[in-house]
């Protein structure tokens, strides 16, 4: 257990007093905000950071955690918000570095190694070859590596920061039956996520963590979801409507039988302006990929893009871009954000050439666009010039976010918007994409959060296995339909 | 629970929120230019004191001639290292461009002409780096020291053990001369370094391109997904490179008024050394032109500091790395202090922070 | 910590199986790669000049290469974990004046012991290059390029412009790297040896996989607890030392050595680390590859000698070689992710 | 004064105990000796008291000398050091120069000045006062062709392992060795290659001309880095004796190829007596007792009495042949 941690980052006071308890068998949720604190007390408990005050307790007995070493040792396994895999090693090898079966002469044994590797895959249900390099694996297959380090760990205590956020339903299921087994075999559980109904799924206590406070700590069962979001926010958080659907209008996006090989095929789909249409599948159906290749970033073999009835040239973001086009992608540390940039020069990465008079970029223009997003979009900053990487996940997003909106895109293509964000912020961008929609934007959903996609989707395309499986309108979708649509147990 | 209560009151020590303060109120005391700065001054007293004519007109003139071609070929490295590469065939490409300086004017081609082609041969030069770093997506380390061999090569094709040298007094007289009306301290090349100097660091730090550069230099993936045509832009450094390495190369060859296939041999790690004395992150990134023209100073006023000292030339080695070690300490101490509040409470733990973290840092080429 | 639970789970599936043997091939065809250059070269050299393949000029080329290859072992493991040494010329300078300067100053000093003072003298700046790099957080290749100009800068100040001449040296040390069994220089069977162990110990000691790990995503290497100092202090320590054995051997090879022994060695080795398909930014590459590229690079060399091209063009044309070498092992590695992505989409997730 | 020099040349350096400094020559002059660049052992030789090369002379006469130079030699190395030489107020320089054309513009400067510029080993002629020639090219060409025709009985294919290719002493030398081997008729010149006086480069050519010429007969290498890559080459049973080798070299390089008969004889000066030479000559014109005219004599110390020859030149003597027999009498 964890009393009365403090830590500070320069300026941000990023945890005031987090205290936790867990006890064997349970699985505990850790809710707040973003920025409340709770990766930051994570890594407390993960021996990364130093508390600047407040002591730890394992066992009844004090202890200081000198590193994730020493952690590890006293029986805590954390699986990170932001996956950190080795992309040259084996996935096999990821999960057991420094720690890899050994046979006669302190040697590696890699046949147990892959074989403990597989046989945890087994028990999550993926399909993940151990000896496949790390490199390329998407943000989920990310994820699933990390949970995999955790479970064969067997700790006593398994920290999970946002484990689900890449993930969707289906996997989501099998990490909870893990989750069950190991309460069961007398592991804690520390869960953490921004996604109430599952925590209600697992969880039988909750912390719940506000400005760097913990708030309340009790049993969940009594608790509503409301009860949660209150202490979260600290008032009543107004349900929003996600707002009607925006009469759409002419089509802007047309996408014809595009592929690349061994990703996806033969993916033909229009967007309309006021038209919010999302990409729903299984993490690994090559949502992302399509995405990428409507954009630019990846080329493809074959088929069209064109937006408004003119091509858009292949593999050249700068071109869709120009076109109106916007995309912010699934993975924001590698591709959303310039992490050493400030928060300011991130959110006008992308308006560069908007925001200079003569060749020369205007610093006072740039300020007041990142200030002027960073208030509507609610951003958690210390300084507007301090380095994007201090401010926590879902503020990060909001940043990928305020970086595209700041163009005023035509088009906007959004891969999992809402990864790692709270769920008051959540409802936001909720809002603010049907607002852009109802103002004219065509909207490109990708995401594996299937509420979200039947709460701000005019229109759900579901993918599997690169291709398209299945489209319904809002109206005539439940999760029912879209998940069998995504596994392929469609009655015909 | 006595013993927590008092843990969770420590206040923060008021040294280091002054400290904060401070760095808040004056951010540019924190950066290692400031620190560099000092330093410079610092060589500046020590060679008065050390030798009068330290800081006469003819010293500083004799100081920039030997200087000049280094330090303009310093402020094209500089984007290129920012933007996350680097190019080690600058001293190759100064030389290619002085033997064909040679080799041309040996068979009596009029002197524009000569400068036409020198441009576009470097322009090319730097093409090939670029081409095969952004397309073919070989790292440039590799890339730059296979041309390094390769220009060094063409270069003794043209001359083979021939040394042209009956240059044109007009030209030649360019790299003994000095500006006029600069009191005889200033050379040509001085001048022209710092015009480029100053169009450098307009690009860098004031322009969507410059911008450009740092982010590719920080995260090429980000700057992708932002739509920065990450690989055209290094393209074109290498080319600008290209080209103010063989325009070097002709400011070398009139100055030495000699053409011979060994000019500008070795000197790309000075070049590189005085890039990351003025402070540019050799993972890219970070960095700033003024930096680099404070390292130039620093660097060149050393050597001739030795000089005029009756100071071992041999050991002038052992100075310059010094010089290298203390800028990436100096950097560091800048930083150092500013993460000083993080670490004030944290000594206890001497066993995590500086060895497991500081390597993490440390460890990339 | 290790599950042993687990241990008795049902042996690897047929597709992880196949997997292994595409996986494997990966490395193995990362060297093949340079075999292949290396053996169109020899055979095109050899078919214009059969001389190129005489004894002689076999035993030339291998003893050429033993310093050079020697030098890539320690190197690669530095470039594996992130960093780069730029000093081991230096390094190989300043170990081939004071080791062979002791047969003059100690006549009759064992030959073994002369190898160990290099030795020790190499590992010494190895440490030091380690203990700056990774406990003062600053990156390598700073580092070791000052340590480039300050260990030479000290060499010259040590030797002035003296030199040890061939007359002080034991014909027994000399001879070192002359002797031969089966026209296969005894030198160049024990390089191979050595490089052999090096390769065996990165890739299957934790030791050494957490090199690969460091240099493959240092934060991610911190997180996972991995001693990131020590493990990079060592790879420095390991380069310094072999670079300290390599300057005692290239005193045997030359005979005479002055200030100027090891000069730009640096960027050679580097060189033949990258053309021996090891990542220049870490994570990946292997010490035998290295040793490939150290093998081709002087191959290239003394096939451009013995073919009598014209000295003037010798430089441009091993300039190309090198761009050529590096390109070619290039496109053969993207068409392998190429496969491996395909491969992992088929499989799915 | 040639015989005297030469017999002089031969004997091993005297402790500068010996040095008269003749009358008249003015003292505490500040002259600075600046070879072609520091850390070789050539120039080592030519200017240290410990050698008795020209800072032994300096000091016997009682001049404040100092040696300077770059590190490598080019003249973009060397041409910063004569200018910072200048402004600590050199009365003298004694100048290797690295590139003539690439130094004049500063060197005449300097004369005009006032200040004395002499060079040796390699002259600058359009800028110096006198330049003290180690021994005439012709000599050196001649008598290393000569000593290798002794040894293949005037037959054989031979090759050159030179420095670099643009190095003027190296071109004037090989120029008059070819000249010479035109009365070997029978002994045919087949190449020419470049070690840029580094060891490994020189080594690889070596091998690399034993691989292509395999009737290669015997090697000329007129430079002291190249000459000792070449000795270790062929010191091996299958080479020792068979090519034979011959050139420039400072005995003690050669002792070990000598002994066991890799190497018969080669020939070279005594780079102190040159060094030496060139700071006697340094003093007498920047004490006005010479002014470099042809046929002014002055005496050099141990070294007997010189003439300045034609183009303001002085000549050490002939280039000495070392083997077997004197070699063991040397050590430098
Ligand atoms: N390395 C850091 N340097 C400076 N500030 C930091 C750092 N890490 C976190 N912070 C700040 O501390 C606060 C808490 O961050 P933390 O990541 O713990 O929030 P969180 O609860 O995990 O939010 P999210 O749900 O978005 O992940 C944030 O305001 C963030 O800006
Ligand atoms: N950069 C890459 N290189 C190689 N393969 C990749 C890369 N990115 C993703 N993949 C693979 O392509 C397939 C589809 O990628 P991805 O998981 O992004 O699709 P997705 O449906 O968008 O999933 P997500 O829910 O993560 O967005 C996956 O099998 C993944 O392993
Ligand atoms: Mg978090
Ligand atoms: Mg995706």
């Amino acid at each position: 257990m964890l009393r009365h941690a403090a830590k500070a980052f320069g300026a941000v006071q990023a945890l005031v007093d987090g205290s936790i308890e867990l006890y064997p068998g349970e699985a505990h949720a850790l809710v707040g905000e973003n920025g409340a604190g709770k990766s930051t007390l994570v890594k407390i408990l993960a021996g990364v950071y130093q508390p600047d005050a407040g002591n730890l307790e394992v066992d009844g007995q004090e202890v200081t955690l000198h590193g994730p070493a020493a952690a590890r040792a006293a029986g805590l396994a954390v699986i990170y918000q932001e996956p950190a895999l080795f992309p040259d090693l084996s996935v096999a090898e990821n999960m057991f570095i420094g720690r890899q079966p050994l046979a006669s002469g302190r040697r590696i044994d890699r046949r147990a190694m892959r074989a403990e590797a597989a046989a945890i895959f087994g028990r999550l249900g993926v399909q993940l070859d151990p000896a496949r390099i790390a490199r390329g694996l998407s943000i989920a297959d990310q994820q699933v590596v990390e949970i995999g380090k955790a479970i064969s760990l067997e700790a006593r205590v398994i920290v999970m920061d946002e484990p689900t956020a890449a993930l969707s339903a289906a996997e989501v299921d099998r990490l909870f039956d893990v989750v069950r087994t190991l309460r069961t075999a007398g592991a804690a559980v520390l869960f953490i996520s921004h996604r109430l109904e599952e925590i209600f799924a697992i969880c039988q206590r909750v912390t719940v963590m506000r400005d760097g406070r913990q708030v309340l700590t009790q049993p969940l069962d009594g608790l509503t979801a409301g009860d949660l979001v209150r202490a979260m926010v600290g008032r009543d958080l107004a349900e929003r409507p996600a707002g009607a659907p925006g009469a759409a209008g002419e089509t802007l996006l047309n996408v014809e039988r595009l592929t690349r090989e061994g990703v996806f095929t033969d993916i033909s789909f229009t967007v309309r302006a006021g038209e919010i249409v999302t990409l729903a599948g299984l993490v690994g159906s090559g949502r992302s990929e399509v995405a990428r290749a409507v954009f630019g970033i990846d080329r493809y073999d074959a088929g069209s893009v064109t937006l408004r009835g003119n091509a858009l040239r292949r593999g050249s973001p700068t071109e869709a871009m120009a076109a109106g086009v916007g995309f912010v992608p699934e993975d924001r540390r590698q591709q959303g954000l310039v992490m050493d940039m400030s928060v300011q020069q991130n959110v006008a990465l992308a308006s560069m050439h908007r925001l200079s008079h003569a060749g020369l970029i205007r610093a006072a223009a740039e300020r007041t666009l990142a200030a002027d997003w960073a208030i509507r979009l609610k951003i958690k900053y210390g300084r507007l010039t301090d380095p994007v990487s201090m401010l926590s996940g879902g503020n990060q997003q909001k940043v990928v976010l305020a970086k595209w909106l700041a163009r005023k895109p035509t088009l906007l293509i959004v891969d999992e918007p809402t990864r790692g964000i709270d769920i008051a912020t959540k409802a936001e961008v909720h809002h603010l994409l049907a607002q852009l929609a109802r103002d004219g934007v065509g909207i490109l959903m990708i995401s594996s959060e299937l509420p979200e996609v039947l709460r701000v989707s005019d229109r759900i395309l579901v993918m599997r296995e690169g291709r398209l499986a299945a489209e319904y309108s809002r109206a005539d979708a439940s999760e029912e339909d879209i998940m069998s649509a995504a596994t392929g147990q469609l009655g015909g | 629970m006595a013993p927590d209560v008092d843990l969770a009151a420590v206040p923060p020590g008021p040294g280091p929120s002054g400290l904060e303060a401070l760095r808040a109120r004056a951010p540019w005391a924190f950066r290692w230019e400031a620190g560099l700065a000092l330093i410079v001054v610092i060589i500046g007293i020590i060679g008065t004191a050390a030798s009068p004519e330290f800081l006469t007109s003819n010293n500083l003139f004799n100081l920039g001639l030997s200087n000049g071609e280094i330090a303009i070929m310093a402020l094209p490295m500089t984007l290129i290292i920012i933007s996350g590469e680097i190019d080690l065939s600058v001293s190759s490409t100064l030389g290619m461009a002085s033997c064909l300086l040679g080799f041309l004017w040996a068979r009596g081609w009029p002197m524009i002409a000569i400068f036409v082609v020198i441009a576009l041969v470097g322009l090319a030069a730097g093409a090939l780096n670029g081409l095969l770093v952004t397309r073919v997506g070989l790292p440039s380390l590799a890339v730059t020291i296979g041309t390094l061999t390769l220009y060094a090569g063409v270069a003794e094709i043209l001359l083979g053990p021939n040394t042209v040298s009956n240059f044109p007094a007009a030209y030649t007289n360019l790299g003994v001369n000095a500006v006029p009306g600069t009191g005889g301290a200033i050379t040509y090349s001085t001048l022209i370094f710092a015009v480029l100097a100053v169009i450098f660091g307009v690009v860098l730090h004031a322009t969507p391109v410059g911008r450009s550069i740092f982010a590719m230099g920080a995260s090429p993936e980000a700057a992708l997904y932002a739509g920065i045509r990450v690989k055209r832009i290094k393209t074109l450094l290498f080319m600008v490179s290209g080209l103010v390495c063989s325009f070097a190369g002709v400011l070398y060859t009139f100055r030495l008024s000699t053409a011979v296939a060994n000019n500008g041999v070795g000197l790309e790690l000075d070049v590189v050394a005085i890039v990351l004395v003025g402070g540019i992150s050799i993972f890219g990134g970070q960095g700033s032109i003024p930096g680099v023209v404070l390292g130039v100073l620093a660097f060149a006023g050393i050597q001739n500091a030795l000089l005029l000292t009756n100071f071992n030339q041999e050991a002038s080695g052992v100075v310059a790395g010094g010089l290298l070690l203390l800028s990436v300490f100096g950097r560091n101490a800048a930083s150092y202090a500013s993460r000083l509040r993080a670490r004030v409470p944290a000594l206890r733990r001497r066993t995590e922070g500086p060895a497991a973290g500081q390597a993490a840092a440390g460890s990339q080429p | 910590m290790t599950p042993t639970l687990l241990r008795r789970e049902p042996p690897e599936t047929p597709a992880e199986a196949s997997s292994r043997r595409l996986t494997e091939r990966v490395f193995r065809i990362r060297e093949t790669g340079i075999v292949v250059v290396l053996a169109l070269f020899v055979a095109v050299t050899a078919g214009v000049q059969h001389r190129f393949l005489s004894d002689s000029n076999i035993q030339f080329v291998l003893v050429n290469t033993t310093i050079y290859a020697l030098l890539a072992l320690g190197e690669t493991m530095v470039v594996i974990s992130r960093n780069v040494d730029l000093s081991v010329g230096s390094v190989l300078g300043m170990s081939a004046y004071l080791s062979a300067n002791l047969f003059g100053e100690h006549p009759g000093i064992p030959i073994p012991l002369v190898f160990l003072v290099g030795l020790g003298i190499g590992a010494g700046w190895g440490i030091v290059n380690g203990l700056v790099v990774a406990g003062g957080r600053v990156p390598s290749l700073v580092v070791t390029l000052a340590s480039l100009y300050i260990i030479r800068g000290v060499d010259i100040l040590i030797v002035g412009g003296g030199m040890v001449t061939a007359n002080t040296l034991p014909g027994g040390f000399t001879g070192i790297p002359k002797a031969t069994v089966a026209g296969i220089p005894d030198l160049a069977i024990a390089v191979a040896v050595v490089i052999a162990a090096g390769a065996y110990y990165l890739r299957s000691y934790r030791s050494g996989r957490e090199l690969y790990a460091i240099g493959s995503n240092p934060e991610a290497a911190r997180l996972a607890g991995i001693p990131i100092g020590k493990r990079v202090l060592f790879a420095f320590a390991v380069s310094g030392a072999i670079a300290g054995v390599a300057g005692v051997l290239w005193a045997a090879q030359y005979g005479t050595v002055d200030s100027t022994a090891g000069t730009s060695y640096e960027l050679t080795v580097i060189t033949a680390v990258v053309v021996g398909g090891v990542a220049i930014f870490g994570g990946s590459g292997s010490v035998v590859g290295a040793a490939l590229g150290a093998l081709l690079l002087s191959t290239i060399n003394s096939a451009l000698y013995v073919l009598g091209i014209s000295d003037f063009w010798i430089q441009a044309i091993f300039g190309f070689m090198l761009l050529l070498a590096i390109t070619i092992d290039r496109i053969i590695s993207v068409k392998l992710t190429e496969a491996l992505r395909l491969r992992s989409n088929h499989g799915g997730t | 004064s040639s015989s005297s020099s030469s017999s002089s040349s031969s004997a091993p350096p005297a402790s500068s105990a010996s040095a008269s400094s003749s009358g008249g020559l003015k003292t505490g002059l500040k002259i600075f000796v600046i070879p072609k660049n520091l850390g070789n052992s050539y120039f080592t030789t030519a200017d240290s008291v410990k050698s008795g090369g020209a800072l032994a002379a300096l000091q016997a006469l009682g001049e404040i000398g100092a040696e300077t130079s770059g590190t490598t030699d080019t003249p973009s190395s060397q041409l910063p050091v004569i200018q910072a030489d200048i402004s600590k107020g050199a009365k003298a320089l004694i100048i290797s120069a690295t590139d003539p054309t690439a130094l004049c513009p500063t060197l005449e400067a300097a004369m005009k000045k006032g200040i004395v510029v002499v060079t040796y080993d390699s002259d600058a002629p359009t800028c110096r006062s006198l330049f003290i020639n180690q021994a005439s090219s012709q000599a050196i060409g001649d008598i290393e062709v000569d000593l290798l025709a002794k040894q293949l009985h005037d037959t054989g294919e031979i090759a050159i392992v030179s420095a670099s290719a643009d190095d003027t002493n190296q071109n004037a030398w090989i120029g008059y060795m070819k000249q010479e081997l035109t009365k070997y008729p029978n002994m045919k010149l087949v190449s020419t290659v470049y070690g840029n006086d580094d060891t490994a480069t020189s080594t690889q050519v070596t091998q690399g001309l034993l691989e292509q010429y395999p009737n290669l007969k015997g090697i000329i290498s007129p430079t002291t880095v190249g000459i000792a890559a070449a000795a270790a080459v062929l010191d091996t049973p299958k080479y020792r004796g068979k090519v034979a080798l011959t050139g420039l070299a400072t005995p003690d390089e050669m002792k070990k190829y000598v002994a066991d008969g890799t190497v018969v004889s080669f020939a070279l000066w005594d780079p102190a007596n040159l060094g030496y030479l060139a700071a006697y000559a340094a003093v007498e014109l920047a004490s006005g007792k010479i002014t470099g005219a042809a046929g002014q004599t002055f005496t050099a110390g141990k070294l007997g009495s010189f003439t300045v020859g034609p183009d303001n030149t002085v000549l050490l003597g002939p280039p000495y042949v070392f083997n077997s027999s004197n070699i063991n009498n040397f050590n430098f």
